[in-house]
């Protein structure tokens, strides 16, 4: 038969070969990439067909008086596992950063279960013992790998599903797949009679379609939603008119949970616009704010109507084309009784591009003013 | 190397038996060795562990020492030149950090670790891997948070750490990165190391040991734990937030987002406030030990010390506002605050008027321990009654963030805690060395400790109340004032007063040497003493006890020692220390089952530590550590707590699950 | 028994503080000038010696036992393991003063918190590492302030009046503290803190920042100027004025124009116009980290520059201002800084290398963290004829 | 016992979090806020599912009381696979929210709302792999201390990472702001 070393070496030679001509076909039919892995493929069988020849890299050859009476080594996946990592490196290097790494991940753990278990096979001459050692030594590191991997394998898989179907079938499929398994589970358990291959069959089922349609779904990406929702940004412009905008209104929240430094209150009772600033009794009609100063600002409405606040800010001069644009802040929509704060930091004094005022969109002709020295 | 070893079989009639482990197993053997530097790295015995925290701890002494006198040598005159006002910063954020965290904490830690389980005539304490785990995880974070001076720079935001100053733009060095990783992973040690130390107490005292009966020292102990456990993780979630704030961009402490700064403060004091009763509960359980050996008497009012020292943990946990008087509360919350810390100086007051009532009556011998124990007395006091004076909150707003709380607190953690400490190492070094450290040169440590720590920390009333603040790397002759109450006349003789000081604690340090080299053996009851762990050899043996003593009384060696007389009502001796410890020896239990040494514990930490660097350094190497962790984790929970009989060299034979330590002796 | 020595010695020292023997102590926490810090002032006599009377007891206590007690051959003591009663009433002992001093703190901090009788408002800004004041347009004492007053470093009120500072921060938290005023309260970012002074009599209190506040907290320094009421209305009609340009062909004019040249792009000078004639608007939140820097147009009505940590005024005149009675000292702080008592040493040299003269992460290199922002004031690399121009044109500023 | 103090340090991990996130939950100055996001149906399937998998795991431990080693391994399997589901959702509910423009920085909210359910998600996957591999203890005879205890200990703490989250999902997805 093949010798261990040889084995690892005709792997590399497989791959590699195969490796060259999907690479061709997908890639590019005359590419370094495809010379380097043909390379490689030869280079490997030869050194294999000289390793065969020679009875060398072979861990039970009989010229080993040492290992004479040792138990024969057990079957070992390792090599080529480890020729698959190098394949994967290879590959990775001309196509794909991830390819790369995965394959520095197989090489790594092929290389340590190799070492360990070959160095375990002759840790003595009783293979019960190696297998304790090789327990001992690798227990604690293939166990966390592989429940981690496990883990992460349904995590993933599954939020690919569920990104790519709508939240309603989403939610519907996440009760299925729950119920799925609870029944599963109970079936098993009122009759352990089943065939343990009966349920290994379910298991491998379940695996393989969550796999295949995890793929999928992540091949396929997101939900056209979400797509469209990454793409605007709904969130991060706010929209100051009168009339309630779609998104940035959407849901308005009317709660806040800023009670200290709060400088000032802006209130509409009966159409009216007021202001009072915290430490003085009396109201005020004017606000006086420091200089590049974060300065909260409730708006309280206790009118039927729903009302935003708007701080009207100057204007500065769009650097690329000298246009003046106007600085506006607001809040959402505030329905009766409802607060909303107003974080404001204004850089220049009202000297300069003022004045400022802070307006309410449908109430006309009122306004605070906001002084800043 | 072991990976290419091939033993060669000797003889066919070997082949199906194991060879030796050490050639077969290589490094997964575990490490059973009872000598060399591998058995205390590999330890999981509570009394080298509580030795490592010792020497842990006082290299860290030494270490905030020094950032100490640096920073009195600053302070000595106006405009001081000797450090810039970033080293400045960075020292004393590290000297509280260090002292904190890395000497007192640690310290505590050490006499828990040792006296525990001795005085509850326990074997070793419950969980003793995850005991070295605490240990390591605390050399980790300790060698993390120090690491910092070598790569660009230490913490320099204070030991408070307020935020908006130490977010990435107001402290841009890493110091503070390693700072918060630094300290929580010490927190992790700790937090493991209180549960472990709570599951010993309540579960594994002797037959007989009521929680009535156990030594004060344990109850205080005791009490420390559960503010530990209880306290720690708020601070884990504030370093959590911090990080994420400095690594990951996280807004928490972004105030242009609207966040609120005070969000730390509470975090922080919420763990910072009992984290004071950490400190000090340890020193008030060594001396609640020390005054009734030295006094001939037991405590005066067992119940009520204890219930004081408990009622000090629970209301500890509801005064942290204390510390924010003046970050604007509001009047409502400060009231409530002010009223709750003034409280709280009642169990306090028991507990000095406890401490003084044991010696009324008793029978006074002014050994070094009996000393300090006295000394914490007084300067706690002092402590005590200046932390009244800025617990009307009004009166803090004069005095907070002043040399007047740098002196309140420094009278209570060093007059309280480090006398505390001091008085357990003369009092328990016979037990842990066996060798009597020197009374004399103790007597001239004791005395230049008491005037070196009045004349550093005394003046410092002064300068607060006279309007100098903390943390200034430098002082003005603008601001300094004439007449007696100058800011430079008092600054000068705290210098000098650190100097003295400074000696004093050189002397322990030459006493320790001294006794190593040349101190004489120390008798096995050479104090007279009340407690368990008297009742063993010194050093004790690896099993702590031949034999699990039965507890009857408080005290119990003493009472075993001494009977009242039933008609003239004197107490009279019926046996001598060394009586009793022979007769322990002669009625040796046979089997004794010893949890074996394990590498995993320090692969943890080391894991921990690399993920931490990791959080700095960038990804990678996060997830070598978190793969480290991972795999130790594992290696810990899997392996077995007694070593297999194939790990000894040569295996040992009978296939039980424990070894026995047959012929003791 | 040294131990006692040393209580005693600390109750001695204790009852010499409360003596308040301190003389010209600048930020003495027992030297009340005003209401707030008078009622403080009430509470530390209250709490101060009755600490002192139980620490003199208990050491007193501890004397007696340890002289007693001491080991002269008697036998062993009887195992005695305390007394419920005694225990008791030392509980309660200590549980009843706590209270009565627990009853008058109550009441303390809430006359303390009491703001509704303000009769006038300052906006107090801390940074790293000075202090901005903003008087908003109020009426005071029958005094308008129409435009809104900006100034720095010296906090000027009226006396007699009760004064409400709105504390806020622009980076990182400071604390706010006069002592002969009141005591402290913290600058936090994005909250309003409230502090209430008062002054009894004209007259300057010295102050600190006393909450960390980064590299150069110990230089950041403030001061509190209290003025009588045409004084003080003297003053804010002052501080409402424009500057004007310095006379043409002069070496102040010179300086004007290095001011519209350098300066500008973070300080602002009310009433300085370019070139062109527009107004001049500087740029401190394009420069600055904490988007602010300290208003010049009236520099020179102020004794101190750079977070108060240098006196504008030569030793000798700051002396006449510091040492002025109530009744002069109107007089002495309104002349401002004089041409004979500008400190040239120190303004010059704060011009030629500010970095070098305070710490502050003014180094052009390391900006990336704070976008590119400084905090505090850079080196400018001005030349001495710059800096002569430059300081005959601050001279001007009123 | 440890385990007890261990969850209560737990319970006060879990506490400063929760008020972190209640604290600033409603200070938001740019981005998406909580009731614009939240997808409440799915949410409550997920916790449905949590809540299941607490079912399960008694299952297990009282089949590991009774020594019946094949129904603990089942019963241990079906709540470390729906705890897997429910951090799948999990990863699929961060993923969206980061889609529709909640960053971990974008706002106060978003950052203690990720840090705070991100730490659930740790809890939970945390006892995935514990529940996975005390399964392949118990299957390899390995494990090292009194089993049905052990299966009790784990237990505890799921049920633990359940009631968080009972208190989370009510806090922070049904309160509204």
């Amino acid at each position: 038969m093949f010798t261990t070393g040889s084995k690892y070496c005709f792997g590399i030679a497989g791959l590699g070969s195969l490796g060259a001509v999907v690479y061709m076909v997908l890639v590019h039919p005359c590419d370094v990439g495809v010379l380097a892995l043909l390379g490689i493929a030869i280079a490997m069988s030869l050194v294999g067909g000289v390793a065969q020849f020679t009875g060398d890299f072979d861990v039970d050859s009989p010229n080993d008086a040492l290992t004479a009476n040792a138990v024969a080594p057990a079957n070992s996946m390792w090599p080529l596992v480890l020729a698959l990592g190098v394949v994967l490196l290879l590959v990775g290097m001309t196509t794909d950063p991830i390819i790369f790494i995965l394959g520095i991940v197989i090489i790594i753990a092929a290389g340590v279960e190799w070492a360990l278990q070959s160095w375990a096979e002759r840790a003595s001459s009783d293979s019960a013992f190696n297998r304790f050692v090789r327990e001992r030594a690798l227990t604690s590191l293939e166990l966390p790998i592989f429940v981690g991997g496990g883990v992460a394998i349904i995590a993933v898989a599954f939020s690919r599903i569920m990104l790519a179907v709508s939240p309603h079938s989403g939610a519907i499929l996440f009760i299925v797949i729950a119920t799925a398994v609870l029944i599963v589970g109970f079936l098993v358990s009122v009759k352990t009679n089943i065939k343990k291959s009966m349920i290994a069959a379910t298991c491998v089922l379940g695996a393989v379609v969550l796999l295949v349609s995890g793929g999928i779904a992540g091949f396929n990406g997101n939900r056209e939603e979400l797509v469209v929702a990454a793409a605007e940004d709904h969130y991060s412009h706010k929209e100051c008119e009168a009339a309630a905008s779609e998104h940035f209104d959407k849901n308005s929240n009317n709660a806040v949970s800023m009670k200290s430094g709060i400088s000032a209150t802006i209130r509409v009772k009966d159409g009216k616009l007021t202001a009072q600033l915290i430490g003085i009794d009396a109201q005020v009609q004017a606000v006086t704010v420091q200089r590049s100063n974060l300065t909260t600002i409730l708006f309280r409405n206790l009118d039927d109507a729903q009302y935003r606040l708007v701080a009207n800010l100057g204007t500065k001069k769009i650097a690329d084309t000298g246009v003046e644009e106007a600085i506006v802040d607001c809040t959402q929509m505030t329905g009766k009784n409802q607060t909303q704060a107003l974080i404001l930091k204004i850089s220049k004094p009202s000297a300069s591009s003022g004045p400022y005022t802070l307006t309410v969109p449908g109430l006309e002709g009122q306004e605070i003013a906001v002084v800043v020295p | 190397m072991a990976i290419i070893e091939r033993p060669a079989p000797t003889a066919p009639i070997l082949l199906r038996a194991p060879v030796t482990p050490s050639q077969s197993m290589g490094i997964v053997r575990r490490p059973v060795t009872s000598t060399g530097w591998k058995s205390w790295v590999f330890t999981v015995d509570h009394k080298k562990i509580g030795i490592m925290y010792g020497v842990f701890a006082m290299f860290f002494f030494i270490v905030g020492g020094v950032e100490a006198l640096l920073i009195r040598l600053q302070l000595a005159a106006p405009d001081g030149k000797i450090l810039s006002a970033d080293l400045y910063n960075q020292m004393f954020t590290m000297h509280a950090t260090t002292m904190i965290f890395l000497f007192a904490m640690p310290m505590a830690a050490a006499f828990a670790n040792y006296f525990l389980p001795l005085q509850l005539g326990a074997r070793d304490v419950a969980f003793p891997r995850l005991n070295a785990l605490g240990l390591w995880l605390l050399v980790a974070g300790g060698l993390i948070l120090n690491s910092s001076w070598f790569l660009g720079g230490a913490a320099d935001g204070g030991w408070f750490m307020y935020s908006p100053n130490s977010g990435p733009v107001f402290s841009p060095s890493n110091g503070v990165d390693f700072w918060t990783l630094g300290v929580q992973i010490a927190g992790f040690g700790s937090l493991i190391g209180s549960i472990n130390l709570i599951v010993t107490i309540l579960n594994m005292r002797a037959p007989g040991m009521t929680l009535m009966k156990m030594p004060v020292f344990c109850w205080m102990i005791l009490v420390v734990q559960f503010l530990l456990v209880f306290s720690l993780p708020v601070i884990t979630v504030a370093l959590v937030l911090l990080t994420f704030q400095r690594s990951f961009g996280a807004t928490f402490f972004d105030v242009a987002q609207g966040a609120d700064p005070l969000l730390w403060q509470h975090l922080f004091w919420i763990f910072g406030h009992p984290e004071v009763y950490v400190l000090i509960l340890p020193a008030f359980g060594i001396i609640s030990e020390v005054l009734p050996t030295f006094s001939r008497k037991p405590l005066f009012g067992y119940p009520f010390v204890v219930f004081s020292g408990a009622s000090i943990g629970l209301v500890g946990f509801g005064v942290w506002s204390h510390h924010m008087f003046a970050t604007g509360l509001g009047p409502i919350s400060v009231a409530a605050f002010s009223i709750a810390t003034m409280a709280i100086a009642i169990p306090t007051g028991v507990k000095i008027f406890n401490w003084t009532l044991t010696m009324w009556g008793g029978k006074i011998w002014y050994s070094t321990a009996m000393k300090f124990a006295i000394g914490l007395i007084v300067l706690f006091t002092i402590g005590g009654l200046s932390g009244v004076t800025h617990a009307v909150a009004p009166s803090d707003t004069q005095q907070t963030d002043t040399y007047y709380i740098v002196a309140h607190f420094h009278y209570v953690l060093f007059g309280g805690m480090v006398f505390g400490l001091f008085s357990g190492f003369y009092y328990w070094w016979p037990k842990v060395f066996g060798k009597m450290l020197n009374e004399k040169l103790g007597g001239w440590n004791f005395w230049l400790m008491v005037i070196g720590m009045n004349m550093t920390f005394g003046p410092m009333h002064i300068l607060g109340l006279q309007g100098q603040p903390r943390r200034m790397y430098v002082w003005t002759e603008a601001r300094a004032g004439e007449g007696f109450f100058n800011f430079g006349f008092w600054n000068r003789v705290a210098s000098l007063g650190s100097l003295i000081l400074a000696i004093g604690i050189l002397l322990f340090l030459i006493n320790v040497v001294h006794t190593t080299r040349k101190g004489k053996p120390a008798p096995l009851d050479p104090w007279d003493a009340r407690t368990l762990e008297w009742i063993t050899t010194s050093p004790p043996k690896e099993h702590n006890f031949d034999r699990i003593p039965v507890v009857h009384h408080l005290d119990d060696f003493f009472h075993r020692k001494y009977q009242e007389d039933a008609t003239t009502g004197t107490m009279v001796q019926i046996a001598t220390g060394e009586q009793l410890v022979r007769d322990e020896e002669a009625n040796a239990d046979a089997h004794i089952h010893l949890p074996s040494p394990s590498y995993w514990p320090i692969a943890i930490a080391i894991g921990v530590g690399t993920l931490g660097m990791g959080v700095v350094y960038g990804v990678p190497i996060m997830i070598v550590g978190v793969l480290i962790i991972l795999g130790s984790s594992f290696g810990f929970v899997l392996e077995p707590s007694v070593a297999d009989d194939i790990d000894y060299d040569p295996p040992m034979s009978g296939g039980q699950d424990t070894k026995e330590l047959a012929p003791l002796g | 028994m040294p131990l006692r020595r040393i209580g005693l010695g600390l109750a001695a020292s204790s009852a010499i503080f409360l003596a308040g023997c301190a003389r010209n102590a600048p930020q003495d926490t027992w030297q009340p000038k005003g209401e707030n810090a008078e009622k403080i002032n009430t509470l530390q006599w209250m709490v101060f010696p009755l600490a002192g009377i139980v620490g003199v007891a208990v050491f007193a206590l501890i004397a007696y036992i340890l002289w007693r007690f001491r080991d002269r051959g008697q036998a062993i003591p009887h195992q005695s393991h305390g007394n419920p009663a005694v225990e008791i009433t030392l509980t309660i002992i200590p549980a009843l003063i706590l209270s009565v001093v627990g009853v008058f703190t109550f009441k303390g901090i809430f006359e303390l918190a009491q703001t509704n009788d303000t009769q006038m408002v300052i906006n107090v800004t801390g940074q790293q590492w000075w202090w901005e004041y903003d008087y908003p347009a109020q009426v005071v004492n029958g005094v308008e302030i129409t435009q809104p007053i900006i100034t720095s470093g010296q906090l000027v009120i009226p006396t007699g009046t009760k004064v409400l500072l709105r504390e806020t921060s622009r980076d990182v938290i400071h604390s706010y503290w006069i002592p002969a005023l009141n005591g402290k309260k913290d600058a936090v970012p994005g909250r309003i803190n409230l502090l209430r002074i008062q002054a009894n009599k004209p007259g300057i209190f010295a102050g600190q920042c006393t909450e960390f506040c980064g590299l150069s907290h110990a230089n950041m320094r403030m001061e509190a100027v209290a003025l009588g009421p045409e004084d003080f209305a003297a003053w804010i009609a002052n501080q409402q004025r424009n500057a004007e340009s310095p006379a043409q062909a002069t070496l102040a004019q010179e300086g004007e124009a290095v001011f519209l040249n350098q300066c500008i792009r973070c300080h602002q000078v009310n009433g300085l116009k370019k070139a062109d004639g527009t107004a001049a608007i500087a740029a401190p939140d394009e420069n600055v980290y904490s988007g602010a820097v300290p208003n010049l147009t009236h520099l020179m009505s102020r004794n101190t520059f750079a977070g108060a940590k240098f006196d504008l005024l030569t030793a000798d005149c700051r002396k006449n201002v510091w040492s002025a009675s109530p009744d002069e000292f109107g007089s002495a702080y309104l002349k401002g800084v004089t041409s004979d008592c500008l400190n040239q040493t120190n303004l010059r040299g704060w011009l030629r290398n500010a970095p070098a003269m305070k710490p502050m992460y003014a180094d052009p290199t390391k900006l990336a963290v704070s976008d590119g922002k400084y905090r505090g004031m850079p080196n400018l690399g001005l030349s001495e004829s710059d800096i002569d121009k430059l300081v005959a044109y601050l001279s001007t500023l009123k | 016992m440890a385990m007890w103090l261990f969850l209560g340090s737990e319970c006060l991990l879990f506490g400063g979090l929760i008020s972190t996130y209640m604290l600033y939950r409603g200070r938001i100055t740019q981005g998406p806020r909580p009731s614009q996001i939240f997808d409440i149906p799915f949410t409550s399937v997920s916790s449905f599912v949590l809540l299941m998998s607490s079912l399960t795991m008694v299952l297990a431990v009282t089949s590991a009381q009774r020594k019946d080693n094949v129904r603990t391994k089942l019963w241990l399997t079906i709540t470390a696979l729906l705890g897997a589901t429910f951090v799948g959702g999990q990863v699929y509910e961060f993923t969206a929210f980061y889609n529709e423009g909640l960053g971990f920085t974008t706002n106060l909210f978003s950052s203690s709302f990720y840090t705070l359910t991100g730490f659930h998600g740790v809890h939970v996957t945390v006892g995935v792999i514990m529940l996975l591999s005390l399964r392949g203890i118990i299957s390899k005879d390995k494990d090292t201390g009194d089993r049905p205890e052990v299966v009790e200990l784990i237990g505890l703490y799921w049920h633990f990472v359940d009631i968080v989250w009972i208190i989370i999902f009510t806090l922070v997805y049904l309160i509204p702001a």
